[in-house]
């Protein structure tokens, strides 16, 4: 196999953005962009198995500047997580070429931008140096930008505080560099970690703090979770599923290489914050906790679907993370796996909830209703969909949960294995709010005449539904690569197999689990329709309603304020101290946004920002 | 507001009762007392005279509760009374008043009394009497009632019965032993 | 083990679920009966009670979802049935641990919610709001309770678990504030009062089962067998040492069951807030405390 | 469905969905109805449905004999029938100027306070199934349906007496039967202990009665608020003693009040009237024992062809609900010309109950309508 | 007992309903579910009237009916019985008839009281339905004003012998003969009187569409529902119907 298999990649993803920009809005070009997509992602599936055995894809595209060569390798990981990427950028194209793309006037910039994502974000995994990497993650940045203002309105809005924020993150990216620069005058990955022990302990701690700031503000890790939700819901549908499921994991991407890879979670581990009040790791796992917990029960007070499902993205970015830091090989594994997994069924969520927001003409959990009977193929696979965000068997978020919950437990760490359970928990009463109320209930007489989405809709939607299924079923198929990650990263390597994993304290087979499922299933089919006498149907007008009589005009659904007890208990905490707390940081953190914003647009800008990097190099020199 | 007096106390009131009807007797000129027992008044009075009578008794003589408002069919013309109580004298004070048969119409009273809600609906529903202004004047027990009033002198109910409903056969065992010993219905 | 050998267990240890869950059922009314002055329902009462639901003429269905909820209550509880280990027969213990026996026993729970959802009523939804919020509520004790014990134990997988209880002793006795925190996390998982919110007749007309009809109530009943089965074996394995055979195993069971049962009768129900603070409060600091018992022991 | 049921509504913009309490719910107490339309868990706006008990009784009584009519006015309110048979004989005597014996008005109270115990029993099973506390209610009934038994042994009759007539009583009641009272009684004091532990000290249902429902003394004197119910805000007033009928002012009883008028106040406020109505009972039976009298009732007309005197006449006794009027008017014929019920669960069960529930929470509506104690054949009649 | 007189209610003729001859297994089938029917009966939480007063005795402490197997159920759904304890007002016999449609067979109507047999102490009055076998059809009557407790759990106690010998059938004949129900319902409601639940296909679910089961009534109730269930807002939203004759907006 050609080592320069990279240079055919780029050079479709090159074809591809051309394509777009020329002829974006014809109605066929968004087949051939799912197509190119599908070969994108096929010409490096055909080089696994090189990458499985630890080789890299490189291409012969480099430059050097400041005696660093900046050239792009693409890893196992790297490899892992650009199938996602195609995965989802070619059935968000999918999603979008058919019938939808006739109601949506801009589609050539959505085609366009799309592309331009893709290939920036492939940028960014083959990245083989911090350099690199800086570039491709501001190309992201800009591109991310772009797509996410495509609406224009509320979602312009959201871009620009993105923006902001993303300024932010790459402001402390660049001050990390030039820390890491100082010390070790390389940006390539193995000679900084070569070198990595040379700097103070003070100066490791503020470059890893600047990394998790920079990277963590992409997958919106607590406190700055602020934007992302917002960004996401509004934008349309293919959109918000390709966003959704892998671009804010760009973020765990590059933090995933920096702290596992150049870092090492040993020398996290050996970290103290100031004042030694906790270990470094600690830190930031609780930080990975409070940002599975916040966001997923912000997200259970959503009235709206897509801006539920969003906030549920940012809180399963934290369940990657305590999967990823728990410095367990489970739970990297669980970390990791999740990553695709949550792609999987956030993209067939975000689908499901837009093709019904497609008929419907509303997203609003309080407008929909009983849509089950009217659209039964959106339902199957939002069904699918929240079992596996929920992580119940037999979906393949259950595995990547699993494998993180006994990573927690094997660790000794109960309370963060508490503080899992209760993110689950969360999300299991928001996913249930979330189909109640869109499938289920009263079906609303203006809805009366709804019809399942067209089959270019809905076939990538059973697709991923699918492909959430057989993760689940066959765990093995993803983690056979996770544990060629493990060991190129070198640390330690999980013991799988096709069904799951063996610990010797506690096993899962997810085979022997979801075949006694569906077997059981059968016996509580064959118990439920063998006995006794046959089902009659009933219109949802012949209901008990206290012996009165019902009418379509009555409202008979019960779905605002769905957890009404729970919302008693726990909004005070919204409304008091968590969300006061956020609204300072993110009022402070927008503050000097702004006035930075302000000083940019003075007349002798220059002076200005050259005085800053001067104080701000300063100030660095002398800690 | 605890009304503990001893009784003799009690007996004060009951004359001093009088008084104060009788000073409101002259302010309203169409009234006439009647003192049945120590706690029973009746009070004649015109329609017109009936809601300034209820606000003086409410707001000078303290009568706070409306203890019923009860109507009467005297098929030429409708009785109203109105039954208020003074927790502070113990008096209950009856004020009657006549109106009109047809148009049934008189004003409510519900701005005095709140409970007159209820009861006004009542007569509506059962004698037709419409009480402007007040606010509950939609249907309430007959409201899938599509006959006329059916307390008014007028509607016959069992002729009513007899129209619509049948009767079936009930013979059972233990009534044919009674009938075989010589028992039968006394009509 | 042999193919047939396993087929057998898929077969035989639902059945004996449901059989002894009939008893457990049946043992509950009796009590409560008997607390309220009365005789209580006949010996069989419980399974003719499902017999007559099933062999109803007519079975209501307000949609496939309808059905295809009570299905995933069964099969639900049927699979968490082979994960748990009885006296003599293993099932598949050792292919999932604890913790997936715990999110197996939230399927049914999501099959009952599908189910109910799709019957069009509010009384049923807000019944399913209440059994989330419950579950909310009763779940972290219990996961505190879980995590103590296979911390305690070192491992996740139940059968060690028994294991290891039989060579030293019985978790009552090294846990017993986790034990005790564990029963009144049962308590809370059985439904009964003070915690009875999602069934309130006098609030929203015994809510879930609002518009179960037929079969379909029949399978709840089933399902109420198995919940209670479940629950009692899932406490005795972890805190009572499991079951050396059928004979001590079942009265464990029994006695595990009767005692939120002998109490319950004395209480009303709480509001739906009302559970959250108690439970979160209560029993949920029990359970951490007997949590940094454990950590700091071990 | 049908239309005279809704008026048509559009589809409110808030989210709001309506729930019906009743007439076929656990949480409503007898046949009636009680529209909520609910956001979340609270209820937004509630309306009262009526009428599904309406049997015209006054028209009824147009109709019949003043002796046939014994028989229909028990009928009105089914768990506490006594003083609709009192109410309506104190009528008819006070039109006919009828000297009731002694000996009668005393039975009279007798029946009165034992049909208080029972009703109030009811009510607090009642009151403790809405809150799920089942062991309550089972055992409160159980409780009542001794009195029932005392009630069928003097009267014949379990749940409807018509012992009481207008001119006196039907049947005298003997020492031993006074006996049998009287260790009911005992029983009865002693169960109240286990009452008290179970239910009125019960902590959780304190925390669920309290602050429920809150009526003040403004709103109860407005709304036209009678009974226990107005006891609970602090308003010490009772139809028994501030309109004295019968021999009640020749009976030592204290009027048991609370101040916080919430539904456990209400509660607790029945709770030491039954109290309070044994320490009646006790005094009542001394009394028959030492009475030697059997004068129990005036000479009455032929009934067949009874005429009463012309009049009006409006009668007041206080039930175990409230107080309780008749409006009798009688043109001088064999039947009444017009007779007006005044229920007071026509105050409690429509205009209070659709205030207090409203802007409550979902699970209270039931626990306040019980705590009212409203008894809606008395509306509907 | 006096109290309880079972009566033959008036549906003694027997309909010709094309009949399946059962073989041995089927019997054995039926047999056994009768046996279970007769020892498990929900009965409906519903208070239609006075008598009602005698079912908490009836269910608690004193007589506790659960020792024969019988509890009180909320919803129309999961009873079996349905007791119509006094007097039926005309609004109430309404919602009567919905809750009686909503249960499912086999279902058994006790008429409790004297007023359910013939208006009892209510005969003259104009807002109580007087005969309950017109409106529904009805198993056993309990008379009585009101029934003991005794006499009620005696009553279902025979109850429970008819249906284990399977005699307990009169609520076929609400589908056998719909339209004479019918009929008497819309006399008393008047002609737009109609339910959300199809009798008359539950009457074929059930094998009971009879010859009786459709005529004049029911065709004046067929008419009335495609007359004004598309077009009326309040009329109920018949799912089968409407996809083909609600047009598009």
């Amino acid at each position: 196999m050609s080592v320069l298999d990279l240079d055919h990649v780029f050079f479709l993803l090159i074809v591809n953005i051309g394509i777009a920009v020329l002829w974006g809005n014809r109605p066929f070009v968004g087949k051939i962009l799912t197509l190119l997509y599908i070969l994108e992602g096929l010409s490096i599936l055909t080089s696994y198995h090189v990458l499985l055995s630890g080789a890299v894809l490189s291409s012969s595209l480099t430059f050097t500047v400041m005696q660093q060569t900046v050239q792009w390798q693409l890893g196992v990981s790297g490899g892992f997580f650009a199938l996602i990427t195609f995965m989802a950028a070619g059935l968000a194209t999918w999603f979008s070429s058919g019938v939808w793309a006739r109601s949506y006037a801009p589609i050539r910039l959505l085609h366009s931008y799309m592309a331009l994502n893709v290939a920036a974000m492939l940028l960014l995994l083959a990245s083989n140096d911090f350099l690199g990497l800086f570039i491709a993650w501001e190309l992201v940045s800009l591109v991310s930008f772009l797509i996410i203002a495509i609406n224009g309105g509320r979602s312009a809005k959201a871009a620009y505080s993105y923006i902001l924020y993303a300024f932010l993150g790459a402001m402390a990216i660049l001050l990390a560099l030039i820390i890491i620069w100082n010390a070790t005058n390389s940006f390539s990955y193995v000679e900084v970690r070569h070198h990595w022990s040379t700097m103070s302990v003070n100066r490791q701690l503020i470059v890893v703090l600047l990394l998790i700031t920079g990277f963590g503000i992409k997958m919106a890790i607590l406190p700055f979770h602020r934007w992302q939700a917002p960004a996401y819901a509004y934008v349309p549908a293919p959109v918000a599923a390709f966003l959704g499921a892998i671009s804010s994991r760009m973020g765990l991407f590059a933090l995933f290489i920096v702290l596992l890879q150049v870092v090492g979670i040993d020398v996290i581990q050996t970290l103290w914050l100031p004042f030694e009040i906790i270990n470094m790791q600690t830190f930031l796992l609780w930080l990975a906790a409070l940002t599975l917990i916040i966001p997923t029960f912000i997200a259970l007070r959503q009235t709206d679907a897509r801006l539920l499902l969003a906030w549920h993205g940012i809180g399963q970015g934290g369940f990657m993370l305590l999967g990823i830091l728990s410095a367990n090989a489970l739970g990297t594994a669980g970390g990791i796996m999740h990553v695709f997994n949550h792609a999987s069924y956030q993209a067939a969520l975000f689908f499901a909830v837009f093709s019904v927001s497609y008929r419907t003409g509303t997203a609003d959990l309080d407008r929909l209703g009983g849509l089950v009977t009217r659209m039964p193929i959106s339902f199957t696979v939002m069904l699918v969909g929240i079992i596996g965000l929920a992580g119940l068997p037999p979906m393949n978020g259950f595995v990547s949960k699993w494998l993180i919950y006994k990573a927690l437990l094997d660790e000794g760490m109960p309370l963060l294995f508490l503080a899992a359970v209760i993110g689950t928990l969360g999300t299991i009463l928001s996913v249930y709010k979330l189909i109640h109320n869109t499938f289920l209930g009263q079906l609303r007489l203006e809805h009366e005449n709804i019809k399942e989405v067209p089959w270019s809709m809905s076939i990538p939607m059973m697709i991923l539904a699918s492909i959430v299924f057989i993760t689940g079923y066959f765990p093995g198929l993803l983690l056979e690569s996770i544990a060629a990650m493990q060991s190129t990263l070198g640390i330690s390597v999980v013991d799988y197999h096709l069904g799951g994993v063996n610990t010797g304290k506690g096993n899962l087979n997810m085979i022997v689990v979801v075949s006694t499922m569906l077997m059981a299933i059968g016996m509580g089919a064959l118990i439920f329709f063998v006995l006794g006498n046959p089902r009659k149907q009933v219109t949802q007008w012949d209901n008990y309603a206290g012996g009165h009589f019902l009418t379509s005009d009555m409202r008979y659904q019960y779905s605002h304020n769905f957890y009404p007890g729970l919302m008693r208990v726990i909004s005070p905490l919204y409304r008091n101290t968590i969300f006061w707390l956020e609204s300072a940081i993110v009022s402070t953190v927008q503050f000097m946004a702004h006035i930075s914003y302000a000083l940019f647009m003075q007349a002798n800008y220059l002076l200005y920002l050259i005085l800053l990097v001067v104080i701000s190099l300063l100030w660095v020199l002398a800690v | 507001m605890v009304w503990d007096q001893d009784k003799e106390a009690t007996k004060d009131n009951y004359a001093s009762q009088t008084i104060v009807l009788d000073q409101i007797l002259h302010e309203l000129d169409t009234l006439n007392i009647e003192q049945k027992n120590n706690q029973r008044f009746r009070v004649d009075v015109s329609a017109e005279a009936l809601p300034a009578l209820l606000s003086l008794l409410k707001g000078r003589a303290g009568y706070t509760q409306l203890s019923a408002i009860s109507c009467v069919d005297w098929e030429d013309e409708f009785e109203l009374v109105y039954h208020l109580w003074s927790y502070e004298t113990k008096v209950l004070v009856s004020a009657h008043i006549r109106i009109q048969y047809t148009p049934a119409v008189y004003v409510s009273v519900y701005d005095i009394y709140t409970p007159a809600g209820f009861f006004e609906r009542d007569i509506y529903e059962m004698y037709g009497v419409y009480f402007e202004g007040s606010p509950m004047m939609e249907k309430f027990i007959l409201t899938e009632w599509h006959g006329p009033a059916p307390m008014l002198k007028s509607f016959d109910t069992l002729k009513y019965v007899n129209d619509m409903f049948n009767w079936q056969e009930y013979q059972p065992d233990w009534l044919k032993e009674i009938q075989a010993k010589g028992g039968k219905v006394v009509s | 083990m042999s193919g047939q050998h396993i087929f057998l267990e898929l077969i035989l240890m639902p059945l004996l679920a449901f059989m002894i869950g009939l008893f457990l059922v049946l043992m509950m009314r009796k009590v409560r009966a008997r607390i309220e002055r009365r005789v209580g329902p006949p010996f069989l009462q419980p399974l003719w009670d499902i017999i007559k639901l099933y062999v109803k003429k007519m079975q209501i269905s307000h949609g496939v979802i309808h059905d295809l909820g009570i299905i995933m209550l069964l099969g639900g509880y049927i699979t968490a049935e082979v994960f748990l280990p009885v006296p003599g027969m293993s099932g598949f213990t050792s292919q999932g641990d604890i913790i997936t026996l715990i999110y197996l026993m939230m399927v049914p729970s999501l099959g009952l919610a599908l189910g109910v959802g799709q019957c069009a009523n509010p009384n049923g939804s807000i019944g399913i709001s209440r059994a989330l919020t419950a579950m909310l509520a009763y779940d972290i004790p219990f996961i505190v309770v879980i995590a103590g014990a296979c911390l305690y134990y070192g491992t996740t997988d139940l059968t060690e678990i028994i294991a290891l209880q039989k060579s030293q002793q019985w978790g009552l006795l090294s846990m017993p504030i986790l034990a005790l925190a564990g029963l009144i996390a049962i308590h809370a998982m059985l439904g009964k009062e003070p915690f009875e919110i999602y069934v309130a007749p006098a609030e929203i007309a015994t809510g879930p089962m609002v518009e179960m009809s037929g079969k379909y109530l029949g399978s709840l009943f089933v399902m109420q067998c198995l919940q209670i089965y479940t629950i009692t074996v899932l406490y005795t394995s972890l805190f009572l040492g499991g079951g050396y055979t059928w004979f001590d195993f079942i009265p464990k069971l029994f006695l595990v069951a009767l005692l939120p049962v002998m109490i319950t009768v004395i209480f009303p129900r709480y509001k739906t807030d009302d559970v959250l603070r108690w439970l979160w409060k209560w029993p949920t600091g029990l359970a951490l405390l007997g949590l940094a018992i454990v950590v700091l022991q071990g | 469905m049908r239309a005279e049921n809704y008026q048509a509504v559009t589809h409110p913009e808030s989210h709001e969905f309506e729930l019906n309490f009743g007439p076929n719910h656990p949480g409503i107490e007898g046949n009636y109805a009680l529209k909520v339309r609910v956001n979340g868990d609270k209820i937004v706006a509630a309306k009262a449905d009526g009428g599904y008990l309406h049997r015209g009784f006054e028209k009824l009584m147009e109709g019949r004999l003043w002796i046939q009519n014994i028989a229909l006015v028990p009928r009105i309110c089914v768990p506490d029938p006594v003083p609709m048979e009192m109410c309506y004989a104190l009528g008819v005597e006070d039109l006919c100027q009828f000297e009731v014996p002694e000996r009668a008005n005393w039975l009279r109270v007798l029946q009165l306070e034992l049909s208080r115990i029972a009703a109030h029993l009811f009510t607090f099973g009642g009151h403790a199934a809405t809150v799920g506390m089942y062991s309550n209610m089972f055992w409160g009934i159980a409780d009542r349906d001794l009195i029932l038994d005392m009630f069928e042994q003097m009267t014949g009759g379990r749940v409807y007496h018509m012992y009481t007539i207008p001119g006196g009583v039907r049947r005298d009641v003997g020492v031993e039967q006074l006996d049998k009272i009287s260790d009911l009684l005992d029983y009865l004091e002693k169960r109240l202990s286990d009452y008290d532990n179970l239910f009125f000290n019960n902590k959780i249902f304190i925390q669920r009665a309290r602050d429920t429902g809150i009526l003040t003394p403004k709103q109860a004197l407005s709304w036209g608020v009678t009974g226990p119910n107005l006891r609970a805000c602090g308003l010490a007033f009772d139809v028994r003693r501030d309109d004295a009928y019968l021999c009640y002012d020749q009976i030592d009883f204290d009027i048991a009040t609370e101040t916080a008028g919430d539904a456990l106040a209400r509660n607790l406020v029945r709770r030491k009237e039954l109290a309070q109505s044994i320490y009646i009972v006790r005094q009542v039976i001394d009394y028959l024992k030492k009475d030697k009298s059997t004068h129990i009732r005036c000479q009455i007309p032929n009934p067949l062809a009874w005429k009463v005197p012309a009049g009006e006449t409006y009668t007041r006794v206080e039930s175990s609900k409230g107080e309780l009027s008749f409006y009798i008017v009688s043109n001088g014929g064999e039947k009444p010309y017009r007779v007006h019920v005044r229920g007071p669960s026509s105050m409690h069960a429509v205009q209070v109950l659709e205030k207090l529930v409203t802007g409550g929470r979902l699970e209270d509506v039931a626990q306040i309508m019980f705590s009212l104690d409203a008894c809606p054949p008395e509306v509907d009649r | 007992m006096k109290d309880v007189i079972p009566i033959q209610t008036n549906n003694t003729e027997t309909i010709a309903v094309s009949k399946n001859s059962k073989n041995i297994y089927q019997q054995a089938i039926d047999t056994f579910s009768n046996f279970c029917r007769a020892r498990s009966l929900f009965v409906l939480h519903y208070c239609t009237g006075c008598g009602a007063i005698e079912l908490p005795p009836a269910m608690t402490s004193r007589f506790d009916m659960e020792r024969l197997g019988i509890q009180p159920m909320v919803t129309p759904r999961q009873a079996d019985i349905l007791l119509i304890t006094g007097y039926v007002s005309i609004k109430t016999l309404k919602r009567v008839i919905l809750t009686y449609e909503q249960m499912q067979g086999p279902k058994y109507v006790i008429g409790i009281c004297s007023c359910t047999v013939n208006g009892g102490m209510y005969w003259q009055s104009y807002a109580t339905a007087k005969v309950l076998s017109e409106y529904l059809p009805v198993d056993m009557y309990i008379a009585g004003c009101m029934p003991r407790p005794e006499a009620v759990l005696t009553g279902l106690q025979q109850l429970m012998k008819k249906i284990e010998k399977g005699e307990a059938n009169s609520w076929e004949n609400y589908f056998k003969r719909y339209d004479y129900y019918l009929g008497n319902q819309q006399h008393l409601f008047g002609d737009t009187w109609h339910t959300p639940t199809d009798i008359l296909e539950e009457a074929r679910h059930y094998h009971l569409y009879g010859a009786e089961s459709t005529g004049n009534n029911t065709a004046r109730l067929i008419k009335y529902t495609v007359e004004h269930d598309l077009t009326k807002l309040d009329a109920p939203l018949r799912e089968k119907d409407s996809m083909t004759k609600r047009g598009k907006k």
